[in-house]
């Protein structure tokens, strides 16, 4: 009994750590790629989330996989916009001013969200297959939970074969290194970096739409989750996509298991793993591109 | 085929380059000589389009293109080897080669194949990590990327430093077998004796200022310059 | 610029703070609206005009003090209201006791407010979360449950709901067996890792303390993990309608839960008439926040005809002791601790026909007089 | 005065010293050489504690120095330039020199200002030596490569060390800066100061070093006096190529 | 030339402090505002002494950020440890107030102290987001234990002595601990410590080379750092009255670097105009939009923007320019 329950635990904290994760590959790739701390990668996952919603309800209730495509994709498409039309003008200042912008963008994000959608709660309902829960070990794992989990999965392995077997990736990492370089050798990097910044974006906003069945959609949702993608991407080693994935995981398993053992503890538990990790290892798990 | 005409660069607020001219003919080696800090890595730049020129004009084979995006330059035959090589430590020495490949310019003559070739070294390597090769190997690895866009000018600054003499001596022979394949060379060079050894005309420059120019026969001509700049 | 007469004039100005933006704005713009229409009602029947500015505290109690300050130095305010943040609630009470200004807080739901940090000039209208936790135990004690899981926000309200259902109950129905407890953050996303090691733990009830915007991740978790068909499920604010709308069809069913207010409960006249004039205004229903600004800005209007002016102490000393009719009947300022006497529904969540969400079905009234704390007990807490 | 004993350091796997072991006498200037990779950087941050050596000892002065942290070697009286410039960027050229020489005082944490103004004396002698005098007040960031190198040379001098490293301090200097540095290496046995040098420049090595270490893929292939070490095959194999 | 450099590797950008920076105008300004309470308003006095605050919040923070290079993500951490002393102080032990003052910055400091232990072994991003999660532990702490610290409800009313309750009370209080303590920071910033610490910032693997115990130096640096924002907690507590966990939340911290880069971390004085002018924004534009947050988003982008060496340092840099001997060795 104790250990199913264990057990169970330990699969819920993974699935809860893969959807950190989808958000957190963003935050990180971007980091990566770029350079550029993304404060306002959390606005592009609350955005996601009320375009889901707004998306879902205006077709009804066959919405819901239109939703989870249309509504990253408009996200996407407002990353291109913020890098074209600001981001691209502070590439080269220093990573404090990058913050400054882009906390400035949170800002007004965070108006801008209650301007358009108000400020009643929103919610959207999983689909009728995801909805309701399968019985693994004693413990009713929500479906959606389940979906997740593959989403996650997935997600992970597209990076993997994009960044290390297409080409596109290949630039994509040479330009983490060395953006002058690859100017250089003829490769736009200008368009590299608002590639990875839409893809990112893309990331962010597909985040919000596959958490928006599952929580409320508020504006302020946008704060919860960046510190901790924040956590993640740092224990991880910064813009190192597996990185984010690994820390992702524990956090989730971590945070789920210290529910069953410190239930107290509850509200600092992201902070003191991510403490102890950076302790023992102070260049995070995996290796970081800096 | 290249012309720098009077040319002005800065860094922030400083003033690097004062009215810098030269130009490269068809077919050689040109050489840019000068102590520490005269400029000649920033000549370079300014020609590769890193640096902006404030005023001045770059013209290349009768187009002007001054301050000309960087990634523009490659499809106009231009290629830059930087003085730190700049390999990408990440990605392997064929990776590497690709993101180049992916730059090239359309119609490009080079080949990965062909790199491969005049670089035999890199052959056994090409699954390495570029991070993990000795400075010799980087050295090769950063011509050959620069190879990639099929230069009618390639650009190299300070290809020999920190290089072993063995490898320099090797790395003399590919340049000079690049000249004679029809590359036009133009280069920054602390290492006398290489410079001397490849240079069909030198330009001295001095505190952002072209001092002097010519063979290295019509340099040594002048004691002041010989024994400033020439003596080894 | 303020003139000397606007001490004793008619037009009453009253500074409001509260969460304008963050996910408890929602609360916090319909709690103005009530407040709104009180306003206009008062001014429509004759009674005294009252302007009011508004400052947004972002949920952040710091800031709620200097906006406090800002309002009494600067604005010279008469009163001073609204306040979600109970921390924020708290200072601002203390300040304006102090500084003799009213404090009207309806939102927060500390029972500090009145309590430790009562005074002459504070005032609280919606029922603390002592009324809260005593109107879920006298219903519970009547159901056959004995065995509980009591989880919570951790934070204050969490926790002072949980406590004083938890004292109320094993006082009601002595006997009751507490098998654990979760504390989980404000702003939890994800509720599964709870549920699971609650359902592990085979309670007959879980009590929740949770509200907010948090409410809708946690139903959706209940309803996910499909918790309300293996135990009884009971949270003060499930069966709130803002709550419920946003969840739709996706709400668990059967979910025990108290409700301050009802739009469609009870079905009074005065009730009616409220929720017509709040839907002609606004194009929606009220919400409980809603009631409690509609409350104020009546007592208010009230309150300055009685004191025959904007006197600061007067309407204080008006306010203490007052009642008003209202949508849920008459409502009382108590005037040993000033926080208002006004009942409580409880029931659980079902499907209506004709409707997209769920509702509060049968809902019963709690009267005010069986969970108002003890005047003693309340006075008591005042002493340091 | 120097002696290294079986130096091991590896990088995840990849031996970079293999158990180098050589000797650097008092007053005399003993130069590494070996081809790109063979490990001279590597041995210098392994003596002047920038990396943690797996295994061997150092003896300077017959003290273990092995495993010690920079700040404390340095203050044992090994300073150091570095291959990569290594200056301190937004500090004037004149306090990059004042750091190091409050340092050696050991005031590095006075808060007296009095000490800055004593420094500077001295910090403006050793620009002059080192040719930056000229350049006192600016932005160190803003001096060429060139430049930048022998201001770390200047900084190494202002810790009066007693050993002195020098990771190829000529690499991107013109000839006349070369000549210039040269002559200022030379001087520096007769102050009492012990030199170690890296360099690809053979001219230089050949003309200034009084013994030679070899090193190569890690290990040290061969050490003594100039002239031996030139007639040694390996050393012509495997670095110097043919014709030296 | 662009060098791939991260947070502060020593080619990072160009805005970081230099050793001087003009302090006499500070000192004039300060004259100036002793007199202030004869003619403003008490709300003014509030607000101003409100300033005060922030000012050596943000000047605290630019120590150890601008001075000090280490990415201090979390110094509300230490403002919170310092109010939440006085504010224990105050309500549970009859103490006199010349005791509160220093218990704060003393709770601060022994708290930078334990934390910065294990802070400075971390580099850059690193160390910042160790600073952020040990803060948040903190702030976890304070959040829950109610027994001891209110927990979310904070402590309030907090009792005064009688001539610090006023508003006047709090401004001179306020004025004369933060110009103290910027004239202390300023002689820091211009001793060998400080200049060390500069070099330290610009470039940690040379320090250590010539013979500077890194850590040592980083790690007093942070603990001074943290004195002053516990000072600057203190002062908090007179101001306001009351203290709840909010003071320790990163977003207070978050609120801080934003003063600092609105003045400008490439002056001395510049972050204490950033606070000022921050903390007048957000009274101000609160007043007269619902949308602030909005407003003041944008205002923050235009400035990254436009002005990136922040308001002061932009104005310096345009004085410099017109007068260039100003660039010359002292
Ligand atoms: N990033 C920079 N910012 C400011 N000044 C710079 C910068 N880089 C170079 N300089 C200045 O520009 C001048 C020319 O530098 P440049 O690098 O072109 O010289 P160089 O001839 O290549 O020298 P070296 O042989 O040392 O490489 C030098 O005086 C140097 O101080
Ligand atoms: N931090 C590191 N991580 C992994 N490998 C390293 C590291 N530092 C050095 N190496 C490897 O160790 C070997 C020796 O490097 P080192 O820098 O000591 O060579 P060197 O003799 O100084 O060469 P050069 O003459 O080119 O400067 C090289 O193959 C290098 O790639
Ligand atoms: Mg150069
Ligand atoms: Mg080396």
């Amino acid at each position: 009994m104790h250990l199913t329950l264990l057990a169970s635990q330990f699969l819920i904290g993974l699935s809860v750590g893969m959807t950190l994760f989808v958000v957190a590959a963003g935050l990180t790739l971007i980091f990566g790629v770029l350079r550029v701390i993304n404060f306002a990668h959390g606005s592009l996952y609350m955005l996601g989330a009320f375009l889901a919603y707004s998306v879902a309800s205006f077709l009804g209730p066959a919405g819901f996989w239109p939703a989870m495509l249309i509504a990253p994709l408009v996200v996407a498409l407002v990353s291109l916009g913020i890098e074209r039309g600001l981001l691209r003008f502070i590439y080269d200042r220093e990573h404090l001013i990058q913050i400054l912008v882009t906390y400035g963008l949170v800002l007004v994000f965070s108006d801008l969200v209650q301007i358009v959608w108000g400020t009643g709660f929103k919610s959207l309902a999983p689909p009728p297959g995801l909805a309701g829960y399968v019985t693994v070990w004693g413990a009713a794992l929500p479906r959606y939970n389940l979906f997740l989990f593959a989403v996650g999965i997935l997600v992970a392995v597209g990076l993997a074969l994009f960044l290390y077997r297409t080409r596109m990736g290949k630039i994509c990492r040479a330009t983490a290194t060395d953006r002058e370089m690859v100017d250089v050798l003829g490769v736009r990097s200008s368009r590299v970096f608002a590639a990875v910044f839409v893809l990112g974006g893309w990331l962010a906003g597909l985040g919000g739409a596959l958490v928006a069945p599952t929580v409320s959609i508020t504006p302020g949702m946008d704060v919860t989750i960046i510190i901790e993608a924040f956590l993640v991407v740092v224990i991880g080693g910064l813009g190192n996509v597996w990185g984010a994935l690994v820390s992702s995981l524990i956090l989730g398993a971590g945070e789920s298991l210290g529910v069953l053992f410190l239930p107290r503890l509850a509200v600092a538990w992201p902070f003191f793993i991510a403490a102890v990790i950076l302790i023992i290892k102070p260049s995070g798990l995996l290796k970081s591109v800096w | 085929m290249l012309a720098v005409e009077e040319i002005h660069s800065y860094y922030g607020l400083s003033h690097v380059l004062f009215g810098v001219s030269l130009s490269v003919g068809e077919g050689g080696i040109t050489c840019l000589l000068g102590r520490n800090g005269a400029g000649k890595t920033t000549v370079l730049r300014s020609v590769a389009g890193l640096t902006r020129v404030r005023s001045g004009r770059v013209v290349f084979r009768g187009e002007t293109i001054t301050n000309t995006p960087v990634h523009r330059l490659v499809r106009l035959g231009i290629s830059f080897v930087p003085d730190n090589r700049r390999i990408f430590p990440d990605l392997t020495v064929q990776d590497n080669l690709a993101v180049a490949w992916a730059g090239r310019p359309p119609g490009a003559a080079w080949t990965i194949p062909m790199v491969y070739g005049l670089f035999p070294a890199l052959a056994p390597l090409a699954g390495r990590p570029g991070g993990c090769l000795s400075g010799g190997e980087q050295q090769m690895l950063s011509i050959a990327r620069a190879l990639l866009g099929s230069p009618r000018l390639l650009i190299l600054d300070e290809p020999t430093e920190g290089l072993a003499p063995l490898v320099v001596r090797e790395l003399e022979d590919q340049i000079r077998r690049l000249k004679d394949m029809g590359v036009n060379i133009l280069m920054a060079e602390q290492n006398l004796k290489t410079a001397l050894r490849l240079s069909d005309y030198c330009y001295v420059l001095d505190r952002g200022r072209v001092r002097c120019h010519g063979t290295v026969a019509e340099l040594g001509r002048d004691p002041e310059i010989r024994t400033r700049y020439l003596s080894v | 610029g303020r003139t000397p007469a606007a001490g004793t004039g008619k037009v009453l100005k009253v500074g409001i703070i509260d969460a304008y933006s963050g996910p408890a704005s929602s609360y916090a713009k319909d709690a103005l609206d009530g407040f709104k229409l009180g306003v206009n009602e008062v001014a429509a029947n004759g009674g005294p005009k009252i302007d009011f500015v508004t400052r947004d505290d972002q949920f952040n109690a710091a800031k709620d003090l200097s906006w406090a300050k800002e309002l009494v130095m600067q604005e010279h305010v008469d009163v001073v209201a609204g306040l979600m943040n109970s921390a924020g609630a708290l200072a601002v009470a203390s300040y304006a006791d102090q500084q003799k200004v009213p404090f009207i807080t309806w939102e927060s739901m500390s029972a500090q407010i009145t309590g430790s940090h009562g005074g002459k000039y504070v005032f609280a209208m919606p029922p603390n979360t002592t009324m809260i936790g005593n109107a879920d135990a006298k219903e519970m004690a009547g159901l056959p449950y004995t065995r509980y899981w009591l989880a919570g926000d951790d934070y204050d309200y969490g926790h002072s709901v949980v406590n004083s259902f938890w004292a109320a109950l094993q006082k009601d129905k002595p006997g009751v067996q507490k098998l654990g407890t979760s504390w989980w953050p404000v702003g939890e996303t994800n509720y599964t890792p709870y549920l699971n090691v609650i359902r592990a733990a085979k309670p007959d009830v879980l009590f929740a303390g949770t509200g907010g915007a948090d409410m809708v991740s946690f139903l959706k978790a209940v309803q996910a993990s499909g918790l309300n068909k293996q135990m009884a499920v009971l949270d003060h604010t499930a069966t709130d309608p803002s709550t419920l709308k946003a969840l739709g069809a996706d709400a668990p069913v059967g979910v025990y839960g108290t409700s301050d207010y009802l739009s469609y409960y009870p079905a009074t006249n005065a009730n009616k008439d409220f929720v017509a004039a709040f839907k002609k205004a606004y194009g929606h229903g009220p919400g409980f926040p809603a009631l409690y600004g509609y409350l104020t800005a009546r007592f208010l209007g009230a309150a300055v005809q009685k004191a025959g002016g904007v006197n600061k102490t007067k309407l204080a000393e008006a306010l203490s002791g007052m009642t008003i009719d209202s949508p849920v009947g008459p409502v009382t300022i108590r005037a040993g601790d000033h926080q208002l006497e006004t009942p409580m529904f409880f029931g659980r969540t079902a499907v209506q026909a004709g409707r997209t969400t769920l509702v509060m079905k049968n809902p019963v009234e709690i009267p005010a007089a069986q969970i108002m704390p003890s005047l003693a007990s309340v006075l008591a807490s005042r002493k340091k | 005065m120097l002696r290294v004993e079986g130096i091991t350091r590896s990088f995840s796997g990849f031996r970079a010293l293999a158990g180098v072991g050589f000797d650097a006498e008092r007053g005399r200037v003993t130069a590494v050489i070996g081809p790109n990779g063979a490990g001279k950087t590597t041995l210098f941050n392994v003596l002047t504690g920038h990396l943690k050596p797996d295994g061997g000892r150092i003896l300077f002065q017959n003290n273990n120095i092995a495993g010690a942290k920079p700040h404390q070697v340095f203050r044992l009286g090994v300073a150091r330039s570095f291959q990569l410039t290594n200056v301190f960027n937004r500090l004037t050229v004149l306090e990059n020199v004042q750091v190091a020489l409050l340092s050696r005082a050991g005031r590095s944490g006075s808060l007296s200002r009095g000490s800055l103004s004593e420094c500077a004396a001295r910090a403006r002698e050793l620009l002059d030596r080192v040719g930056l005098d000229g350049w006192a007040g600016q932005n160190a960031g803003r001096l060429s490569y060139g430049d930048q190198k022998l201001l770390e040379i200047g900084m190494a001098l202002a810790g009066r060390p007693e050993l002195l490293l020098l990771d190829e301090p000529t690499a991107g200097m013109s000839p006349e800066e070369t000549a210039a540095t040269a002559g200022l290496i030379r001087r520096l046995p007769g102050e009492g100061v012990t030199v170690l040098f890296t360099e690809h420049d053979m001219d230089l090595v050949f003309g200034l070093a009084d013994k030679i270490v070899v090193l190569n893929q890690g290990l040290c292939i061969a050490q003594g006096p100039p002239d031996e070490v030139r007639a040694i095959a390996a050393v012509q194999k495997a670095y110097l190529g043919v014709e030296a | 030339m662009v060098r791939p450099a991260g947070l502060f590797s020593s080619n990072a950008g160009v805005t970081a402090p230099g050793p001087y920076g003009g302090a006499w105008p500070s000192v004039g300004a300060g004259a100036v505002l002793l007199f202030l309470p004869a003619v403003l308003p008490d709300y003014y006095l509030y607000l101003m002494a409100g300033i005060f605050v922030a000012a050596l919040l943000a000047v605290s923070l630019n120590f150890i950020l601008g001075y000090g290079g280490l990415l201090q993500l979390s110094q509300a951490t230490f403002y919170g440890a310092g109010g939440y002393a006085a504010a224990l102080v105050l309500t549970r032990t009859g103490l006199p107030f010349w005791v509160v003052l220093p218990a704060g910055p003393l709770t601060a400091g022994v708290l930078a102290l334990v934390t910065g232990w294990f802070c400075v072994r971390l580099r850059r991003l690193y160390f910042g987001m160790l600073t952020l999660a040990l803060g948040q532990l903190v702030w976890a702490l304070a959040g829950r234990w109610y027994a001891f610290t209110g927990g979310d409800n904070g402590i309030s009313p907090i009792p005064l002595p009688g001539f610090l309750s006023s508003p006047r009370g709090g401004y001179y209080l306020a004025l004369v601990v933060m110009l103290a303590s910027l004239a202390v920071l300023y002689r820091l910033v211009r001793s060998p410590f400080g200049l060390t610490l500069q070099a330290i910032r610009d470039n940690p693997v040379r320090a250590a080379g010539v013979g500077i115990d890194v850590q040592k130096h980083q790690l007093t640096a942070f603990v001074v750092s943290g004195l002053f924002a516990g000072l600057a907690g203190v002062l908090h507590v007179v101001v306001a009255g009351s203290v709840d966990p909010s003071l320790l939340d990163w977003t207070k911290s978050a609120e801080v670097l934003i003063m600092l880069l609105l003045g400008g971390m490439a002056t001395f004085i510049g972050p204490a105009v950033g606070a000022a002018i921050l903390v007048l924004l957000s009274m101000v534009l609160g007043v007269y939009t619902g949308y602030w947050l909005l407003v003041l988003g944008l205002i923050l982008v235009v400035l990254a923007l436009f002005l990136p060496q922040g308001i002061v340092g932009f104005l310096e840099e345009r004085l410099s320019e017109k007068n260039p001997a100003d660039r010359a060795v002292r």
